[in-house]
């Protein structure tokens, strides 16, 4: 197995050595990419940006797009809407991109009329806002929105573990909010009730008073959504330190929670999704990390699938525009890469599953689909 | 009972909030300089602490050293900055946009170097916990609240009792009056701010230590200070502790009456209303 | 084209604002850091408006004005009966807590997720979709605008903000009203950040509470400062600049996991360089 | 017209632990020129203070051609031909000589801030009008040379010429000068006292806070003298200055 290996990659090597010479002579792919990589959002805005960086130094490593070297550019949008839209406008000006990939609901809604008018194709890895399910119809998101993902853990929690009751501490943001909202009447929708729900500002570590409220009102479970990613530690030191809290379930923000010690026995809905080992490994070791991040890995994963749609448009000899990227996108439908995605809408349908964190790893316990 | 946990809760922060406004005040009344460049030292002081503490330096050495290099960070500022836009005689209004880019520098400063994501400082015992009758309460936070009450004892002795403490509050009273007796306002100036700066090592990092650091937190922090400053009395230390201590227990017991998102903005509607009606603040001496 | 265009719409509304800020802050000295929540209002103004289909866009930017006018009002109370740094925080408590509405106020203003697909400015049934239509627009009112604060400046209530801004005791034994020509000039300054906040709701189409908090606030300031008080070349270049600055720095060669900081930190230490060196701006006059 | 032109009767003033006016009353005669004189601390500035408007006294009252001014803000006070000066000057530091006179020139309209956006011509002609008054002014006090000048760069003389040139722009004809004459060198001084008499020559009437008794002489048609926010004596300069009982307060008290 391992000889195999060894031999193909050395045919890679080969292959793509003869695909470079070749591709010098083509002409390159310009797409951008919309991240923050300033602001208060830039360290989320790091990690999607290695997805994208290491994407496109494989493809190009590998040869490029049918010959032609992929190069996209980093913009910066600062997380802030007005940046975005000028972002957008210069990709489009200085370097005719017919797609873009964009980062955070605020910069993302506020690129949607610019997309429609222009016909620029906009891919959403990991915004998860409602309303960016109907912002363009060039904007495309290939992950559930809160609404579909809160839908799978209400009737998880409701039907198969017959919880009645829960508190809610939400960030005080665009994203933690809709998640809240979900939750409430998705929960409420499976017969439960919601007995407090608790604010946290954006970027505040202090979580005592509101985890000391949604104890006190005695719920069997607690929903959270600490947008923040890297504050989770923080999050679960206080619980623990609390004690005696009840479970705490949550959405895919949730994730890196598992491997903290207390947060044995939380649940939390994961969309489906892994990246070869492998992948996972050389990723790592290019940027120095300890893990791969949920967004490094749909952003990658997002990457791949602009390439995709890039290397069937060459092959069926139509122009690159964002007109084609979008009908192209829409014909394949289903892609296969860090998992099962499919377009029926805008928005991706794809599986998420249940996990609860035992022993510190989270264990798959049930599989969900949106509109059981 | 849910009532006394808010509370106690609402009073730890506080106290470190209260550092920052004694420490505060005591500038603004001596140098005249609205320094927001003090939420600045506050997040180098858990910065430092923790680069020392991850280099292997025990806690307690690792705060000793961030006294000392907040101390140096407060005196460069006032010694560089201030004390030269002194000598061109810069209004206290380009003395404030001075102090904002100072902030901005040193902040960003600070995610240049360790990353913009939240860091926590490595020490085992700071998720164990004591309880007082039913309220619980983390060790950073007794120790937080504890030191900040020493160190505003210290600092109120300090300015009654201390030659040179006396002498600041001569300078705070009338710098014209000091200039001529020869106190050398400006040397003053700079011992302040390293004694102001130095201090504020001791909160900032036993707030990091407990609830982990980012570069922008110290915004809010300096924030609620400087009302509690002016809400407090202008130029009172005594009022500017208490009423920190009141704004944040304030902040934290009145969400079991109205909703949470909206605290923040009852708190500052409140001071906006206060100084309306009571401009002078809550602890203000008689004008003279 | 069109990159140029709209970051010159941008660079039209934001100068809008300094003229504002400019009038409150580097004329009549009144230093406020809620400059951030009057442009909100007026977006949202606008945003809600048109965007509910409830009035026109000329409709919804006269709504705008009174309304921000009243707001700025409103706001400047406390400045009538404190002074200097007592006031920064006041207008500090008032930014925070008018962001708390934007973000709270679900129901009316779309909370955090803000307000997506705000109409672009119709005016003489023309929709002003594109930076090249829109920009005519931006630039009469900017015009217009501009001849207005001209003449304000130069009249003898600009005469009047002036003294005030130096000496409000020697302005009270003349016999003016300080009290009036303060009410006065909050309401015109709340009148031109009006106007930019409904012409960036018209032309983002999109608006959320992150877009007018504090550090917008601090950012309408230091374009002053950059650029110039109370001069309207002042009101002009520093917006044209500090809305220029991330588009140059974002072409430059910086590593991008870097930037962002190295960015802010430029950014922080040209403040401190021009209070050092010229604290009058490009075009501006002693603060 | 009933009684006298300017009234101050029975008026306190408390702040804090010190009392600053104690039962002051005297009277002021249309076209005259009267000094106030008395030891650092007597109240001089304080009975500006509460003719002008700027603290209401505790007890007392200050009536102008009959009409009681307590009550009033200063803007009406103004309005009714009464105005000050400042012992600091208080001129206005960046603005143009020329500016800091138009400011004080009476208008019902420079506290529109629309009035220039909705009648801009008008404005405008309203705008030369009132430079030319302002020129005018500083004509007559010899300050016209350096109209365009800022402020600061004028010398300690013309600023103090200016802070007259500004109370006869406000048309007053109740000027209160407080110290005018103080760190001036020979020359300004001659300039100053000859600058008040023209005016006074010209009909305004003066209340003058004065230190040094030789100018007291030369100027004043009557002196006033306070001690401890009270009015010990009113007279002649002559009378005043040589009452040897005044004399020792006032060099007492000042040494």
């Amino acid at each position: 197995m391992r000889c195999t290996l060894r031999v193909s990659v050395c045919a890679a090597v080969l292959l793509t050595g003869s695909w470079v010479n070749y591709a010098q002579a083509a002409e390159d792919i310009t797409l951008a990419a919309l991240l923050p990589t300033s602001g208060p959002s830039a360290s989320v805005g790091q990690e999607e940006q290695q997805g994208v960086q290491f994407a496109m130094d494989e493809i190009n490593a590998a040869g490029g797009i049918r010959g032609h070297m992929l190069r996209i550019n980093f913009d910066d949008t600062q997380g802030k809407p007005d940046q975005a839209v000028l972002a957008l406008n210069r990709e489009i000006d200085l370097n005719k991109v017919p797609a873009v990939i964009t980062a955070f609901s605020a910069p993302s809604l506020a690129i949607a009329p610019l997309a429609t008018r222009k016909k620029v194709l906009v891919l959403n890895p990991a915004a998860q806002a409602d309303k960016l399910g109907t912002a363009s119809p060039y904007m495309f998101n290939t992950m559930p929105l809160t609404r579909d993902e809160t839908e799978v853990l209400a009737h998880y929690l409701t039907k198969t573990l017959g919880k009645k009751t829960a508190s809610i501490i939400y960030e005080n943001s665009a994203a933690g909010i809709d998640g809240r909202n979900d939750f409430i009447e998705n929960f409420k929708k499976f017969g439960g009730a919601i007995l407090s729900d608790e604010p946290i500002q954006p970027a505040d570590t202090n979580f005592r008073p509101m985890i000391l409220k949604a104890a006190a009102a005695k719920p069997d479970v607690v929903f959270t959504n600490v947008i923040q990613g890297d504050s989770l530690p923080q999050f679960v030191d206080q619980v623990t330190q609390h004690g005696g809290f009840p479970t705490v379930v949550g959405t895919t923000f949730l994730t890196p929670a598992m491997g903290l010690a207390g947060s044995n026995g939380w649940y939390y809905t994961a969309i489906r999704g892994a990246l070869p080992p492998e992948t996972d490994q050389a990723i790592m070791k290019k940027f120095g990390t300890k893990s791969v991040s949920v967004y490094t890995r749909e952003y990658y994963n997002d990457t791949r699938i602009l390439a995709r749609v890039a290397e069937s448009l060459i092959d069926n000899q139509k122009e690159l525009t964002g007109e084609n990227f979008r009908t192209e996108l829409m014909r394949i439908r289903t892609f296969d890469g860090v998992a099962k995605i499919s377009f029926d809408t805008n928005t991706a349908v794809r599986n998420i599953d249940i996990l609860q964190v035992q022993n510190l790893v989270g264990t798959k316990v049930a599989e969900g689909r949106v509109g059981e | 009972m849910l009532f006394l946990d808010l509370l106690a809760d609402g009073v730890v922060t506080g106290c470190a909030v209260g550092v920052v406004a004694v420490t505060f005040t005591m500038i603004y009344s001596t140098t005249r300089v609205f320094h927001v460049a003090h939420a600045g030292i506050y997040t180098v002081a858990g910065y430092s602490t923790w680069f020392l503490t991850t280099r292997g330096l025990p806690f307690w050495l690792a705060i000793i050293c961030s006294i000392a290099v907040c101390a140096a960070v407060g005196a460069l500022i006032q010694h560089q900055l201030y004390t030269r836009l002194a000598r061109r005689d810069a209004p206290p209004l380009v003395l404030l946009i001075a102090s904002l880019g100072a902030l901005v520098v040193i902040q960003n400063l600070m995610a240049a170097l360790f990353s913009p994501n939240i860091l926590q400082i490595p020490a085992d015992w700071r998720v164990l916990t004591v309880g007082i009758g039913s309220i619980r309460l983390s060790m950073p936070q007794i120790l937080l609240a504890v030191s900040s009450l020493v160190i505003f004892a210290g600092l109120l002795a300090w300015s009654r009792y201390t030659s040179l403490g006396k002498r600041t509050r001569a300078v705070a009273a009338n710098e014209f009056l000091a200039e001529i007796t020869r106190l050398e306002p400006r040397r003053v100036y700079i011992t302040v701010m390293a004694i102001a700066s130095g201090v504020l090592a001791v909160p900032g990092s036993l707030t990091a230590l407990d609830h982990g650091l980012q570069p922008y937190t110290g915004t809010l922090v300096l924030l609620t200070a400087t009302i509690a400053m002016i809400a407090g009395g202008m130029g009172n230390l005594f009022g500017a502790f208490v009423t920190s201590v009141i704004l944040a227990a304030l902040q934290t017991t009145s969400t079991l009456v109205i909703p949470g998102q909206w605290s923040i903005a009852a708190t500052f509607g409140l001071f906006v209303i206060l100084m309306i009606v009571a401009p002078t603040g809550l602890f203000a001496r008689r004008p003279r | 084209m069109n990159f140029f265009l709209s970051y010159l719409a941008i660079a039209e509304i934001y100068a809008l604002a300094s003229m504002s800020t400019n009038l409150l802050v580097g004329v009549t000295g009144i230093f406020s850091v809620s400059q951030g929540a009057i442009f909100g209002i007026g977006a949202y103004t606008v945003g809600i408006l048109t965007l509910n289909d409830w009035a026109s866009f000329p409709v919804a930017m006269a709504a705008a004005l009174i309304l921000c006018a009243l707001t700025n009002l409103a706001v400047a109370l406390p400045a009538l009966r404190i002074a200097g740094d007592y006031f920064v925080v006041t207008s500090f408590g008032i930014q925070i807590a008018a962001t708390a509405v934007f973000m709270n106020l679900t129901d009316i203003t779309g909370g955090a997720s803000g307000l997506a697909g705000v109409p672009p400015p119709n005016v003489f049934g023309r929709d002003l979709d594109e930076p090249g239509a829109f920009i005519l627009l931006s630039s009469i009112v900017l015009a217009a605008a501009a001849l207005f604060f001209w003449l304000v400046l130069r009249s003898p209530f600009g005469r009047l903000i002036n003294a005030i801004r130096e000496d409000e005791l020697a302005v009270t034994a003349a016999g003016k009203s300080v009290l009036a020509a303060k009410v006065g000039v909050s309401a015109l300054s709340g009148m031109f950040v009006g106007l930019a906040g409904g012409l960036y709701a018209g032309f983002l189409s999109f608006i959320d509470p992150g877009s007018f908090d504090i550090d917008a606030s601090i950012l309408l300031l230091t374009m002053i400062v950059v650029g110039g008080a109370r001069t309207l070349a002042g009101s002009l270049i520093g917006p044209a600049l500090l809305t220029a600055l991330p588009q140059v720095l974002s072409v430059l060669p910086i590593p991008s996991d870097a930037a962002g900081p190295l960015r802010q930190i430029l950014y922080g230490l040209m403040l401190i360089a021009f209070m050092l060196f010229r604290p009058q701006g490009i075009a501006g006059r002693r603060l | 017209m009933s009684g006298p032109y300017l009234d101050v009767t029975g008026v306190s003033k408390r702040f804090g632990g010190l009392q600053a006016l104690d039962d002051c009353s005297f009277a002021i005669e249309p076209g005259q020129i009267t000094c106030l004189v008395g030891p650092n601390g007597a109240g001089k500035t304080s009975v500006f203070n509460v003719i002008t408007g700027f603290i209401r006294p505790d007890a007392g009252q200050v009536r102008f051609r009959g009409q009681v001014l307590t009550r009033m803000g200063s803007r009406r006070i103004v309005g009714l031909g009464i105005c000050r000066s400042f012992q600091n000057l208080r001129l206005f530091a960046d603005l143009s000589v020329l500016d800091n006179v138009t400011v004080y020139l009476p208008s019902r309209t420079d506290e529109n801030p629309f009035r220039p956006i909705l009648r801009p011509i008008r404005t405008e002609i309203e705008r030369k009008r009132r430079m030319a008054a302002a020129m005018s002014i500083l004509e007559e006090v010899g300050l016209a040379h350096r109209a365009r000048d800022a402020v600061r760069n004028l010398s300690y003389g013309e600023q103090k010429l200016l802070c007259v040139a500004r109370l006869m722009a406000s048309g007053a004809e109740l000027l209160l000068l407080d110290e005018p004459t103080s760190g001036l060198s020979a020359q300004a001084l001659e300039a100053m006292i000859a600058l008040v008499l023209r005016l006074k020559a010209a009909g305004r009437t003066f209340l003058v806070v004065e230190h040094n008794t030789r100018i007291v002489q030369r100027l004043a048609d009557s002196v006033v003298f306070l001690h401890q926010g009270h009015v010990l004596a009113q007279g002649e300069p002559a009378a005043i200055v040589a009452d040897p009982k005044l004399g020792e307060i006032y060099f007492g008290g000042a040494l």
